[in-house]
């Protein structure tokens, strides 16, 4: 099933430990992933590590589920980075700053594999 | 009266910057002359019979008596219009950023979209958006103290973020919907918005703003002050915006 | 060799206390670093390029840096929209080459703001920016709020030496002389340290901070009993407690800048700051991210006039965002070619700009490989500031300071490498 | 060696007492020379020739500066002239880019400038962005108004160790000489207050203005440094202060200095002769505070003349800029700097119509007509707090004019007349005195021995306007006069010949001139001090702070000769 979330990003110590070694497995763990509350983990049927997909006007995102408390059960975080920023397209009335955080966007369980950063960059160059 | 058609042949993505499209810089020339003049393409200048044919009919010396018609694809054209004092133009198509900015007196008709910009800083004449419009139409430039500061502004589809911004006066009427802040830090003159608004009147200080549709996400610092009938249609009256010192804006919705 | 008071160059913090030893131009130890320091600082060999790249077809191979700068330099001279994006993380002296650039190919500069403090910046351009150095706040503040931003994960230091446990002159109590408070939507790890936490409704700031401001200013009539998540009783305490500090202070950060209506977020902000200092001392401070973010901002601002999105391209600066920033130009498809120095954008801008990047001619400057690095034309490695090479940053706070090269390079820097492109442009002609 | 040979101008040098001479001028590798062999020659026959001008007062680099410009895109985006082949863009009116800042002055015909206020924790940003102004030789003066190191060692009354700080602070800023601004009040503004009077201690450091000004002008003395005290009164901007201008002089009166120029400067004096107790009965007290300064010969000033249009106002007293947004609603940036000074920008429009501005316009004007002797004034508009520098030609008009101050006066609000005694001055400023308040007594003041003349020795700084001082009367032809001065016909620096006919047609980096004042053991005074501090309260290290050498073009150091509590002596070099 689909839920309707606002997507929040931005920074994290883990995300920006690893932000010069982005090829690493370190970085994919770090960044490749989507705080969640345990609650709408299993409301849309997701295990701690398991896929989710993240959807919105512009693209989809396959990152992994991290179970966290203190986020609301209305919103998912992601991470600043490659993953994060894959969905996230330029709207109006910004001067000059994209929307990268409060977006609308739907999350769904998936058995996809997250694609590494390699190969999310190659998606571009299509 | 002189009739000047410039039929774009541009279909590039760098944006043109074309502020001499104006009946003042037009008026009295001939097509070759028109044609020889410049614009700006990226770090290039340009002819501008390389982005437009150009067609002239009748002779003017007066730019009053002088209508410019622009046919063909112009979504990536900015700044026509700009600065102009009287005369006409007709954009056929959608049109880029700047459109009317600046302008004085005159008449601009848009029969596509309009971008960001429409009409900046307008200070007379009229522009006309028969499509849709993005952010900051009759709004200012940045850090300025003033948008428009007279004319009118009429957009028939919708608008985009921040209408009206720093209007000090004239009028701008809207008969779509309006997205973020219309009427931002408005100083004076009337917002008319036929359809719904978001957030209108942030931070105005004087001015009118009228919503006839549905306001959402409504700013927490006005205060109602009485009803009104308005062309038949019952309106609330609403002062503010608070957190503005002496602020005198007045925002009608329904409700 | 104990090399002392370094500076780290990874956030705007900009701490000038680490002691790093190096043996055998090695980094052997640091002390005084956070986590994300110690990982740039010791991390320094790992995943570098040895050599300039160019693309062929889907393969890289490798080329000269002769041949890079007269590639790079061949790429820019013939382009018609050129973006030079980056300059975050280097020296204000390649900064300033990298503006030199600009004027010469005219192209479009633009910095990290641009996906960050931008809306600050245009804030400021509204209302103005009331602040201070950070020393004010270590020595005066007694009462600091963290408003949509979390320095226990992007500024680790930031409490400890600035804001929070901190000792000062008029604070010798440190923490126990302060009232902290976090206002965020969701309780992050800097909770922790906070005597209070104000969880507010995403995107709701705007009418939250001008509601703020009405309340200070006697207005509370019209508010609402509730806003975006909070009590009005809740932002009556807090304006009591704000107006009655002998010097509050407003941390604030992405938070604020990239929701809603983003830049008037900040200018409420600051009207806010303003207003309460008809009462008492009170200031605010952007809390910038990369640790020369905020020199990009001053020395484009003294070279040009503007801080950030700055188009070159018919000769004079032009400035203004939403139309000269690179993801308008970028999304808009208006770019022809781009530099990027020192940046990943393709990893932090968005889908439809990362789109145009791969379709045009990219040279990316950088030590590592990054997701840029991954649609690039031509790749030139560097040296990295604040370890291979010095210069000058300036702190969230405008102060510069010179951060030192504590081992030597084969790397060339990002300023050779720009004044090498700028004269063999140079050689080319400059654009008229 | 490059030679040139300026034929047959109409010289004014008031230093060497030449007066409206036909002369010829030799320049050899960038000095004023007695002979030349095979000079290019530039036969400016009839043409008003002086030496460079002296920019005495002016806010241009750091951070203040800066944050002016990235508030105000809006006045970025007036002035804008493209690049050349060698030039590179201008921004600005009020707050002009870097380029633009060096550009214009040289249009004008001046070659040196002084940044008026420079923190030293800043120090790097101010002299980042002076390396980048071309064409100018450069000079900024270090804050020390409200310094805690200042006003600790006052209040502990160690004169020995405030000057070793002194010095210590001066070479690692690379400052030329000690600026104060608000004393003692601007240490109260970081509490959202300030002082009244010269005599009011402050909160945190119990010392007062005038203990801040009388022993900083000792330290002066004995640091044998080249400036006066450079001094921004208290309750600058608000009405009722004239007193506190003259006050603040008087402690100079009878002072007894080796140097040859006054030990106390007041600078932007427009600013402090307010008359009246509220805006609403302001008044114009120019001849009081002239009359100090007439009886004072201890005391100089500058104009800070205001002109109207827009503007952006900006200073180190922050407590200023706030009250001034307070009134106008205007944008406003506040920068405290931690231990130091502050600062404050907010902008400013001011109008002929608006009585205060008109009163203001008249003050500045005043100023000028009443010092007898040109010597202790310099033209300025505090750049950019009156006026941007580029309305001196307009100002050099106004004080060579009668009847065109008449025509303003006839133009702006009638209260003029009443609150100003403008219109009863008849006094006409001559080209010999154009040339003093515009160089001489600036390089006088600030002592540079090769600016501001050009007699044999000094820098080939020298200006050719395009205008017959013999033939003009610019009593009459004041038009002529402005236009003359806002564009050289050749401006030469170092002899260079960087503008011809207006346009800038060389470009070059220009000196930057710093004052040395150790002497031994001076650090060894303070250093306890210093670590101390440092370690407690200040954000960076030590070891860090200051300028070093690498951020200077072209240093010039002036050393000095101090004399510590009759104790030591170090030899001059």
């Amino acid at each position: 099933m689909k839920r309707e979330v606002k997507l929040i990003t931005g920074r994290t110590l883990d995300q920006g430990i690893f932000i010069e070694h982005k090829h690493s497995d370190e970085y994919l763990n770090a960044a490749a992933i989507c705080r969640i509350n345990p609650k709408l983990m299993k409301e849309i049927g997701v295990d701690e590590g398991g896929g989710v997909k993240v959807i919105t006007d512009v693209a989809d995102v396959v990152v992994r589920a991290v179970g966290d408390d203190n986020i609301g059960e209305e919103m998912i975080f992601v991470p600043m980075g490659p993953w994060a920023n894959f969905v996230l397209g330029i709207d109006v009335g910004m001067a000059g700053m994209p929307s990268f955080k409060g977006v609308n966007a739907k999350i769904e369980s998936t058995d996809e594999k997250t694609p590494k950063m390699e190969e999310l960059m190659k998606r571009y160059m299509i | 009266m002189q009739n000047i058609t410039l039929k774009s042949k541009y279909d590039g993505r760098i944006s043109v910057e074309a502020e001499i499209i104006t009946p003042d810089n037009f008026s009295g020339k001939d097509a070759k002359e028109i044609g020889e003049m410049d614009l700006f393409m990226g770090n290039k200048t340009v002819k501008l019979k390389d982005i437009f044919e150009v067609s002239v009919e009748g002779s003017s010396e007066n730019p009053e008596d002088t209508e410019i018609i622009i046919k063909g694809n112009t979504d990536r054209i900015k700044r026509i219009g700009e600065g102009m004092t009287s005369g006409k133009i007709v954009i056929e198509g959608d049109v880029d950023m700047h459109c009317g900015a600046m302008m004085r007196g005159g008449k601009i008709i848009v029969k596509g979209d309009a971008d960001s910009w429409a009409g900046r800083e307008m200070s007379g004449g009229e522009l006309l958006i028969e499509g849709d419009a993005k952010n900051y139409i009759g709004g200012a430039y940045r850090g300025e103290t003033y948008g428009m500061t007279g004319g009118k502004i009429t957009v028939k589809g919708n608008v985009g973020a921040y209408l009206g911004e720093k209007m000090k006066d004239g009028e701008i009427v809207v008969e779509g919907d309006a997205d973020m802040i219309s009427g931002m830090e408005m100083l004076g003159g009337k917002i008319i918005i036929k359809g719904d608004a978001i957030m209108p009147g942030g931070e105005m200080k004087g001015g009118t703003v009228i919503v006839m549709g549905e306001v959402t996400d409504r700013m927490p610092t006005f205060k109602m002050d009485g009803m009104e009938i308005i062309e038949g249609i019952e309106f609330n009256r609403y002062t503010g915006d608070l957190s503005v010192r002496r602020a005198k804006g007045v925002l009608y919705m329904k409700g | 060799m104990i090399i002392e008071d370094v500076i780290c160059p990874f956030c705007g913090s900009l701490c000038d206390d680490l002691t790093v030893e190096v043996k055998d131009n090695e980094i052997a130890g640091i002390e005084n670093a956070c986590k994300l320091g110690y990982s740039k600082m010791m991390g320094y060999e790992h995943d570098r390029y040895e050599r300039p790249l160019k693309r062929v077809g889907d393969e890289f191979k490798e080329i000269s840096y002769e041949e890079s700068i007269e590639e790079a330099a061949k790429i820019l001279y013939n382009a018609k929209s050129p973006l030079l994006y980056g300059w975050a993380s280097t020296s204000c002296e390649a900064i300033e080459r990298g503006i030199e650039l600009a004027v010469k190919i005219g192209g479009v500069i633009d910095q990290t703001a641009t996906v960050c403090h931008g809306p600050t910046v245009l804030g400021t351009q509204e209302v103005g920016k009331p602040s201070c150095t950070l020393g004010e706040v270590k020595n005066r503040a007694d009462l600091v709020i963290y408003w949509g931003c979390n320095p226990f994960h992007a500024h680790p230091r930031h409490a400890e030496r600035y804001s929070t446990f901190t000792k000062g002159y008029f604070t010798k109590k440190g923490r126990t002389d302060r009232k902290i408070v976090l206002v965020d939507i969701r309780k992050t790890d800097t909770e922790g340290i906070c005597d209070r936490f104000i969880q507010i409704e995403p995107g709701s700031d705007y009418k939250i901070l001008t509601s703020l401001i009405a309340i200070v200013m006697g207005k509370e009539e019209s508010i609402p009993e509730e806003i975006g998540g909070v009590k009005k009783e809740e932002l009556l305490g807090l304006a009591e407690e704000m107006k009655h500090a002998n010097f509050g202070m407003v941390f604030f950060g992405m938070g604020v800048t990239m929701t809603g209506p983003k830049y008037k977020n900040i200018a409420a902000l600051e009207r806010l700051v303003r207003e309460l200092n008809r009462h008492t001392k009170f200031s605010l401070m952007p809390m910038r991210g990369h640790y020369n973010v905020a020199g990009a901002g001053a020395v484009f601002t003294w070279r040009t006039g503007f801080p950030y999105a700055v188009d070159f391209r018919r000769g004079y600066p032009y400035y203004n965002p939403g139309e000269t920033t690179s993801n308008d130009l970028l999304t808009r498809e208006e770019v022809d070619a781009m530099l990027v120095v020192a940046s990943d954008p393709g990893a932090h801008f968005v889908n439809s700009s990362v789109r145009r990047m791969a379709k045009i001619p990219l040279i990316v400057m950088d030590p590592h490989p990054s997701a840029t690095s991954e649609l690039a034309d031509l790749i030139i490695p560097t040296a990295i500031s604040g370890v291979e090479m010095d210069g000058t940053a300036y702190r969230m706070d405008d102060v510069p300071i010179r951060f030192k090269k504590l081992i030597d390079s084969k790397f060339k820097s990002d300023f050779e490498i720009i004044g090498d492109i700028i004269e063999k442009i140079e050689k080319r002609g400059v654009k008229d | 060696m490059s030679e040139l040979l300026i034929k047959n101008g109409i010289v004014y040098d008031p230093l060497n007492d030449i007066c409206g001479e036909k002369k010829d001028i030799f320049v050899r590798d960038g000095k004023i020379v007695e002979e030349v062999k095979k000079p290019e020659i530039l036969d400016v026959n009839g043409l008003l020739v002086l030496p460079g001008g002296v920019e005495g007062h002016a806010h241009l680099s750091g951070s203040k500066v800066n944050a002016g410009r990235l508030m105000r895109p809006e006045d970025g985006r007036r002035g804008l002239r493209r690049k050349t082949a060698i030039t590179m863009p201008e921004s600005g009116y009020s707050v002009i880019n870097v380029y633009g800042e060096g550009y214009r002055y040289a249009r004008m015909g001046y070659t040196t400038m002084v940044e008026a206020a420079m923190p030293i924790l800043t120090a790097i940003h101010t002299h980042e962005e002076l390396r980048d102004i071309p064409i100018l030789d450069k000079l900024s003066m270090t804050l020390f108004g409200f310094n805690w190191f200042v006003m600790d060692y006052i209040r502990k009354g160690e004169m020995d160790k405030l000057a070793a700080y002194v010095a210590w602070a001066l070479k690692i800023s690379k400052g030329y000489g000690i600026k104060i601004v608000n004393p003692s009040g601007g240490e109260n503004w970081k509490w959202g207050k300030n002082v009244s009077s010269i005599d009011e201690p402050n909160i945190s450091f119990g010392v007062s203005a005038r203990e801040i000004l009388s022993s900083l002008m000792e330290v002066n003395e004995i640091l044998d440094l080249p400036h006066p005290i450079h001094v921004h009164c208290n309750r600058l901007g608000q009405p009722g202060n004239y007193d506190i201008a003259i006050d603040t002089m008087k402690i100079s009166s009878g002072f007894e200095t080796k140097r040859e120029r006054e030990p106390l400067h007041v600078t932007h004096i427009m600013f402090s002769s307010y008359g009246g107790e509220k805006w609403k009965d302001f008044e114009s007290k120019t001849d009081e505070v002239t009359k100090e300064v007439n009886s004072n010969k201890n005391a100089s000033i500058d104009l800070g003349q205001l002109m109207f249009g827009d503007t952006t106002t900006m200073t180190a007293d922050g407590a200023l800029e706030f009250a001034l947004c307070k009134l106008t609603g205007s944008k406003w940036s506040n920068s405290d700097t931690e231990m130091e000074t502050g600062g404050g920008i907010t902008p400013q429009i001011y109008s002929p119509s608006m009585p205060i501005n008109a009163i203001q316009w008249a003050i500045g004007l005043e100023s000028a007509l009443l010092v007898k002797n040109p010597y202790q004034v310099w033209l300025t508009t505090d750049h950019p707090n009156g006026a941007p520098f580029t309305t001196y030609p307009e100002v050099i008009s106004l004080l060579m004019s009668k009847d065109r101050r008449k025509k303003e006066i006839e133009r702006v609000n009638k209260v003029v007349q009443k609150r100003a005694i403008l219109s009863s001055l008849d006094r006409e400023y001559g080209w010999n005195e154009i040339a003093t308040i515009t160089r001489a007594s600036q390089a006088k003041a600030y002592q540079l021995n090769d600016k501001g003349h050009i007699g044999v020795g000094a820098d080939a700084d020298i200006a050719v306007f395009n205008i017959n001082p013999e033939e003009v009367d610019p009593s009459k032809d004041y038009e002529e006069v402005e236009r003359a001065f806002s564009a050289t016909k050749y401006t030469i620096k170092g002899g260079e010949i960087v503008v011809r006919d207006g346009e800038i047609v060389k470009v070059f980096p220009g000196k930057t001139l710093w004052t040395n004042a150790e002497f031994d053991g001076y650090y060894e005074l303070i250093e306890d001090d210093l670590k101390d501090w440092f370690s407690k309260y200040y954000t960076v290290s030590l070891s860090n702070y200051g300028v070093s050498d690498v951020y200077l073009t072209n240093p010039e150091v002036i050393k000095t000769n101090p004399k510590i509590g009759g104790r030591i002596e170090v030899p001059a070099e």
